[in-house]
């Protein structure tokens, strides 16, 4: 490997978190942000080939080495590693509203959901899966959530451009059977309207 | 009664409707359930059956979810109410009062659907691990915090600009014309002997005129020009010019003759300056 | 690389500790001890030579993959890429209050900003910023802050008195019509009284 790849491999396997091409240049001020982006290449490719169980991927902006989805099972079933705890449905709904009305307030977030939000918007915070973004012009200028992007890590996402948009999913209120584990098949056949 | 957990199962016949309700997240997901449950066209919700079911559903609610539940029960029985308002066939400006909850139960639906993506892009990414062991971070002192004044400054005034401004009560001087209805019952005193209040204040009176003339008339009584009386309690008084010998109220203390103080503080103050009512009266 | 060698790549990656060798053969239930240690000699020569940033060590009674010495020096300044913390919003407008109204309670902080301080409070306490000054004598004796000298080193003033007089802001404190967005205009032709 290059120094240069080499120098990003050790950045990356040291941070545990995303870091950026912007932070990577500061490790080899010589380099171009070109020359990062080629080494990050570089190595993401010796993973790749050379049969790693580790692989660099792009995510929240910014690059990451990770163990390889084949690998997850007997990860977790020698218990070397926690698995990241689930988030509870209201988290999720919460995150939901959050992801696709950013910036939003909590009134609009507890219109769309029925319920009072107060303690989810605090424990979502506190994660550091939402943050504030702003305040609303509106009466008692409200303050206003948008997701982190610890949020993007959390769900393995580049940025939220990868979000799928609303009228790709299905809202089939029809009656049908309640069991059915419905929601990928009904959502590749129904046609979302508006 | 013999099966101890009858399952979650809508209203049929049975009333053994049993719901657990931690298995919602609020309202219009145990809504939901229920047109799941029955089948329901959302297009065509029976409103009066679902507000019934839904009232059974949250009759053993814990205190501390009653808010959200109570008001979308609130919520249905008004509507409830508003389908049963007779309405005239094929009226045009009609509109179906359960078209904002059915909008509100999509949406819900939607952010269900989008809260399943999200939860299942999560699961993928727990399948991946990033590095387990970190070893403890070199000493380094720590990074320099970014402070500088022009941020603290501009904090300052987004604080400043948030502080709403005190709702002060604003006092507009409108001066009295204490003259002009002076002018006024002179005018009237030359026409008419006797007069009522009511007959001095002319029609429309603003609190202004209302004002000006009780000065204009307590100063003019205190010259000793006219004498005021009220015949009995709660009736308007009258006024009377003080050509001859007072009969009425005398007004004391003053000589009726020609006085040297043509208009006193009273007449030309400004309603700051009011005397109190006491004063013109009794001047000693 | 064998698939033992990748099971065991992976599993040394995700683990939180060194792992021993007995517990990297539950991984695989058929491969012997002797097996993950071919394994193991086989990932560290991979890492060898093919000129990795990391290593397998062999430490505290078990594996574990760790960067090379050779760059703590970079990953050292990776750390350092780690954006300089600024002091969220919030902070800073906590600050600001107890700037100009020090000795200030937690009450009146929080009657200003219209928030609640309790956190807020508590970090910027951490970053030595602000400290207890003092308690009121009004009910319950509450906690006044003031701020520290470590505030004014940031900060590059010399004491408290250089910090701007309030009405030299262009959102003039003095009262002014409530609903006309004036604040610019007006505090730059008006000039400030006394």
């Amino acid at each position: 490997m290059k120094p240069l790849a080499q120098l990003i491999e050790a950045a990356l396997f040291a941070a545990n978190r995303p870091i950026t091409v912007e932070e990577l240049q500061t490790l080899e001020p010589d380099a171009s942000l070109a020359d990062v982006r080629t080494a990050l290449e570089e190595l993401r490719e010796h993973y790749d080939f050379d049969g790693h169980a580790v692989e660099v991927l792009e995510l929240a902006g910014g690059y990451q080495i990770l163990t390889r989805r084949a690998f997850a099972e007997a990860i977790e079933r020698a218990q070397f590693a926690v698995r990241t705890p689930r988030l509870t449905a209201a988290a999720m709904e919460t995150l939901s509203v959050i992801a696709y009305r950013q910036p939003v307030g909590r009134a609009e977030i507890e219109e769309i959901r029925g319920v009072s939000a107060g303690g989810v918007l605090r424990s979502l915070q506190e994660r550091g899966l939402i943050e504030v973004v702003g305040r609303s012009e509106a009466m008692g200028r409200p303050l206003l959530y948008g997701t982190t992007p610890l949020f993007l890590e959390l769900l393995g996402l580049r940025d939220l451009g990868e979000l799928p948009r609303t009228d790709e999913f299905t809202v089939a209120l029809q009656p049908h059977k309640p069991d059915t584990a419905d929601s990928d098949e009904a959502a590749a056949s129904v046609p979302a309207e508006s | 009664m013999t099966s101890p957990q009858p399952p979650t199962t809508a209203l049929g016949a049975e009333p053994a409707f049993v719901v657990q309700l931690d298995a919602f997240n609020g309202p219009l997901d145990l809504l939901l359930h229920l047109l799941r449950e029955e089948q329901i066209d959302i297009a065509d919700i029976p409103i009066a059956r679902i507000a019934d079911q839904f009232l059974q559903a949250i009759q053993h609610l814990g205190l501390n979810q009653a808010a959200d539940y109570l008001e979308m029960a609130g919520r249905l029985l008004r509507l409830k109410a508003q389908m049963l308002l007779p309405r005239r066939d094929g009226e045009e400006g009609w509109e179906d009062p359960r078209h904002e909850l059915v909008r509100r139960l999509l949406e819900y639906q939607l952010i269900k659907e989008v809260a399943g993506w999200l939860e299942r892009a999560a699961d993928r990414r727990a399948d991946q691990q990033p590095r387990g062991y970190l070893p403890p971070p070199p000493e380094l002192p720590p990074p320099p915090l970014t402070l500088d004044l022009l941020e603290l400054l501009k904090a300052v005034e987004q604080v400043v600009s948030q502080i709403p401004s005190p709702v002060l009560h604003r006092v507009v001087a409108r001066p009295l014309d204490t003259e002009g209805a002076t002018r006024r019952l002179e005018a009237l005193l030359e026409e008419r002997e006797e007069f009522t209040w009511l007959e001095a204040l002319g029609p429309r009176p603003t609190i202004v005129d209302l004002l000006s003339t009780l000065l204009a008339l307590l100063e003019l009584a205190k010259r000793g020009r006219i004498l005021i009386a009220q015949p009995e309690a709660f009736v308007s008084f009258t006024i009377r010019r003080r050509a001859p010998e007072p009969e009425l109220v005398p007004v004391p203390g003053e000589p009726p003759t020609v006085t040297p103080e043509p208009a006193g503080p009273a007449a030309t103050a400004p309603m700051a300056e009011l005397p109190a009512p006491g004063a013109v009266e009794d001047p000693a």
